[in-house]
């Protein structure tokens, strides 16, 4: 456990170097997992998570089934060794509150309707946990879920703001998680509407407000992330496929 | 009864309060900022180090507090610990079940814990009794008695005010003489539903059944945030959330002067 | 944890100034809780009990329904803060016996046959305990039934007693509870049919007969109290509905 | 089998017994305050601590103890504790199941700790080793084998049979040397049923499944009573209650007599 | 727990006064349990197994059932007072492990095809170890499965060979088992059909090849004595019965 | 899926892979006797003490460990504790679900366990830090990520490959400078499976499903033997076990050769 840094900003460039705006470096790899209907693995700073999408699949046991369309299901799980101190094996409160929220994420952009009595289920898996574990897990479930070919309004972008030193900043890392004064994780559509939006420490309303705003340029600089891994990806396939010619 | 959500029944309740929102009303009768009537009942228990019973409307529950010798977790060795816990035993509902808490159960618990803790309402660090060895412990336990809806905001109000009633037992451990808890401000959760387009706060079980969205908003007596989660499939814009922190301030505000603060 | 008394009984006066027959003070609160089919508050002493019926209403799973009658359902469970040492939260092998023999004490009195395929749930939570709690919880049970509209036989009253300095006594509290030689819970109908008997501790035959007899007449005290709280709130339900006018 | 309780069967064999119980008879031939055969065997196993062999009709259990240093209640610091567990096994009956035990298995282990804790029989604070610190720890484990009816009284017997052959294997944990368990009294609990008005000692299995109900009653070596606990729906009167208690003195001091006493 | 003995072989005599190739004494009791629908007992050296087989009988739940075959299901359990420091009740990783062996141990001899939508239910009961419990249950277990009269191909035998001091030895004692070299546990049926193997420890090939052998020879004996408890039974019935009169 | 075992489209599978052995070939193309494609890549994570990530074929997985210092067992006061540990997570496969270990994960953990356990690969003695008090945990966590088929070899090769990687983090715990992991052998799981009469190394997923019978054997640098088990309800003699230790051991010399001896 490291000790809490005298400053987070100075000469406006936080710990990592970065600024007050600025995002850590994302790295994106779609369909890892060929068991998986879809999987995405994505490196955050450094974060190291992957999910894995299953469904539309028939939902067991029965009286789980909705008649009128699919149950989204979430399971947010961190490897025993994904952080300094070992995890025991198993669902703790936390990734219980977790896997509901990011679960609840996804339950608006997911046309369910289409497919009554199943499941679709989400995986999340933390393989190397930094700061902002639960934002790297919506954005590749998202990538997971478009892989698996889940029809869908659109992309959800995750991504946190928090305050340190005073200041508004976005994409907490560790140390600012830890030891900052506040963590707002958000995620949102490409039309800025907010799916999930949880807020730990304490801030006023216009510091809120601000960090709101920040979330939304952070969350489009990721969509525009996902979207082009996506658009890279459908370009392989096409030209694999024989191009032009098909 | 949980198994009718899908019928006809449920439907008809649904086109009904739509009709009313449109009005700008609610089936009970209140303005949509409007709280029921609440009571709050400290010193309730006398085996617990502190407790309230909280009516709310319908709802009613007891928070009671325990304080316990203990170990420190390991990354604050200098801190004491709060848990809180809520327990929704099937006596009060229909819907609950008996059994380990569920994915419900866990939220509102982690929800109303961070809102103390983050206001930091309780100076831990005068919780410690021998660094890195012993901290008092404080178990905020939540017991559900009747459901009427919005069990978040009564739990909140019950979690403060039974910890501003709290007693650390020192003399019953051998550990000096007994103090009140040291508590610095008064944090309170408020939830706001998003239905038919309208934000109301304080919903009973049946605009809770219906919502579609539900914003809870932890608030400070300065009125800053300590505290937030979203519930439930709908997305919110911005300016509605923003909306909604307004709102709960003000609820919160009125809570805390009319019965907390005294 | 109090240490045990030299004497229990001085002057013919126990400890809190009972005759050696007298019940602790019994306050009956009925219908405190509206989601539930019938509820009951109860004050015996200290302990502080609240009792909630729900059914007849299906049961789940259905390999658990009878076919001819209602199953009958009882937990008991006793708050985490009811006690002076913090209690675990969930069941323990103690409250899971006592829901037994609480679920048995009014298995007699239900007309189950009435029900076929249901179950009725008693709910006993015990939110401050003084010695008694299983006791004070079937007399608050048996008006929750008689709330809910369960019909009956007739209603349970139950008290226990007991055996300090050598003598018998009605209705122990705490410090005789703990510190003393036998402790007798007895539930019976007004008839006398006992539905609920267990023992602790060490009596000869002639005290146990005495100690049933004793627990006869506090039985019969308890069910005039149960009685009179049943007919004020019917009174006051009659008065509300307009009276004669009806 | 299990799901035949309810089936022709089933009211078949009621009559039958009924009619039996009309003309003073048991379907085995037994006056009604008659015990099947018993044997018990001691020291079965050697690597308990003391055991004991179990055998009542066509029920089979044996009771193992294990007496190992740990730590006392904090409310009685100066005493030995005793942990009373049974395992009703699925090799024993095809109505078991694998997992952990239920309310019948509980009630069980219940009844029997309290007939040896609440007749004093074992002088815990005999088992102190250092106050607050160090205690023995008497763990009774029966595992019943053949489940032919009245497991309770077969477990009441194999439970001070095993502790009357039980040694306290102090030189094993450097605690001085070995010396017998002190047993004080020979508690036993005696099943009485309640069938067609009739009152039936030891029922077998067929018996216990048509009780109306039935009482058990722990007496010791002085007739005095030290565990009561009445099972099924079936109401008591007290002069039934007072005539199972002499039924249950008389068998209890028979079985002392003959097979604990040596 | 005892100290790792200098020598394990002296003179050609094992600690207990056994030759390398010598089982220690086995006693074998059929049908002692009436409530099973097979059942066995059985010492070997200090071990007292008891094995009870009931089935074939309705599988719950019925999801489990397969339609073209019984499911053969095995318990292993320790009692927990089997062994020197006492075992909490319940499911240990290590029973769990043996459970699944002896269960695929049977799978081949019984003729499951005959029971579709059944259970066969093995239950092995250590009521005190010594070395080789898996074994010792196996052999009753094969007894108890010919005493329910399950349709068998054949008996399955079982003993464990190891090496000590160097040497291949039959049928490990409990200070070989624990300071030895290795341990090979072996089930097969009376051709010498492989149906259960492991090992633990350290072995060139040509060792591992000496003890299968070895094996071989040791499941052979065993195989004799649970023939002959099975004559033995029959006659005994046969006579009972009347005999040729019959 | 896993419905679809029993069902026609399974029995086709099952056909046409026995046509293929027939012939001597493999669905994949492979020799009876050639492994999948392996990739090792060690210090994959860094929160972990050491670390493998293991491709086999479609197979893929992460081994992750952690040394801490922890209580010794009481029968083997000066030694380290090695515990395994196999998450089957429902990521990895449509047959996965999520939940306590289930028997196959359990008997995975516990071959693999033995394996590194039975070779002496570790120096357990040299990971006392206190006799009787303190001693160095070595948590090995293998976290399946695609089950594509034998998870036994590749778990193996990964628990071998991160031990190989590790460092114990004396100076984290202030208890000296840290130091590799002594590692002394390096054992390495083999499964083969038989199928139509023939022996297959490193079995797909489809093979796995169709195999009678599997054989696991663990061998070691030198050749020798630290652990075998078989699986499934086929039978093996004596002649095949042998011929699979011959497999097992040329193969495991392979990989070690290419991949951890480096």
């Amino acid at each position: 456990m490291s000790e809490k840094p005298e400053h987070f900003i100075i000469d406006g460039k936080r710990l990592d170097g970065r600024r007050r705006d600025e995002l850590r470096p994302i790295k994106i790899e779609l369909s890892p997992l060929d068991r998986a209907d879809g999987s995405c693995y994505l490196e955050w700073g450094r974060n190291k998570v992957v999910a894995a999408v299953y469904g539309p699949r028939e939902l067991h046991p029965r009286h789980r089934q909705n008649m009128t369309g699919a149950v989204v299901q979430c399971r947010y799980n961190m490897a025993s060794f994904s952080v300094d101190e070992r995890i025991r094996p198993g669902p703790s409160r936390r990734s219980v509150e977790i896997s509901k929220v990011i679960r609840q994420a996804f339950e608006h952009v997911v046309f369910t309707k289409f497919f009554p009595k199943t499941a679709i289920d989400i995986y999340i898996e933390v393989l190397r946990a930094d700061a902002g574990t639960r934002t790297a897990g919506i954005n590749a479930a998202s990538l997971a879920l478009a892989d698996a070919g889940i029809p869908m309004r659109g992309l959800v972008s995750a991504c946190a703001v928090g305050k340190v030193d005073g200041e508004i900043v976005l994409d907490l890392m560790k140390e600012e998680d830890n030891f900052g004064d506040a963590d707002v994780p958000v995620a949102m559509t490409s039309d800025n509407r907010i799916t999930l939006l949880q807020m730990d420490g304490r801030m006023t309303t216009e510091e809120f407000y601000k960090a709101l705003e920040l979330a939304k340029t952070g969350c489009t600089t990721v969509y525009e992330l996902q979207r082009q891994a996506l658009v890279e990806k459908y370009d392989n396939e096409y030209q694999a496929e024989g191009g032009l010619d098909e | 009864m949980s198994s009718g959500d899908n019928t006809v029944m449920a439907e008809v309740q649904r086109d009904h309060l739509f009709n009313l929102v449109l009005k700008g009303e609610r089936a009970d009768g209140r303005a949509f900022d409007e709280f029921r009537e609440i009571t709050i009942e400290t010193d309730a228990i006398d085996t617990a180090d502190g407790s309230a019973m909280v009516t709310l409307g319908d709802t009613k529950l007891l928070v009671g507090i325990k304080v316990q010798p203990g170990e420190p977790f390991s990354d604050t060795p200098d801190k004491g610990v709060i848990i809180v816990n809520i327990e929704l035993i099937p006596l009060a509902s229909p819907d609950y079940e008996a059994g380990p808490p569920r994915e419900g159960a866990i939220e509102i618990a982690r929800v109303v814990d961070r809102g103390i803790r983050e206001s930091k309402s309780i100076d831990l660090t005068k919780l410690c009794i021998t660094e890195g060895e012993k901290v008092w412990i404080i178990f905020v336990d939540i017991h559900v008695l009747n459901n009427g809806g919005n069990i978040v905001d009564a739990a909140s109000m019950g979690a403060i005010a039974a910890l501003l009633n709290t007693t650390i037992p020192a003399a019953r451990h051998d550990l000096g003489e007994d103090t009140p808890l040291p508590v610095r401000d008064i944090p309170l959760a408020v939830t706001t539903i998003e239905f038919g387009g309208e934000m109301m706060l304080d919903p009973s079980l049946d605009e809770e059944k219906i919502a579609s969205t539900s914003l809870i908003v932890a608030t400070n007596t300065d009125g800053s945030i300590s505290g937030m989660q979203k519930l439930g499939a709908e997305p919110l814009m911005i300016d509605q959330v923003m909306r909604v922190i307004g709102m709960a301030q003000t609820a919160a505000s009125d809570i805390r002067k009319k019965f907390l603060e005294v």
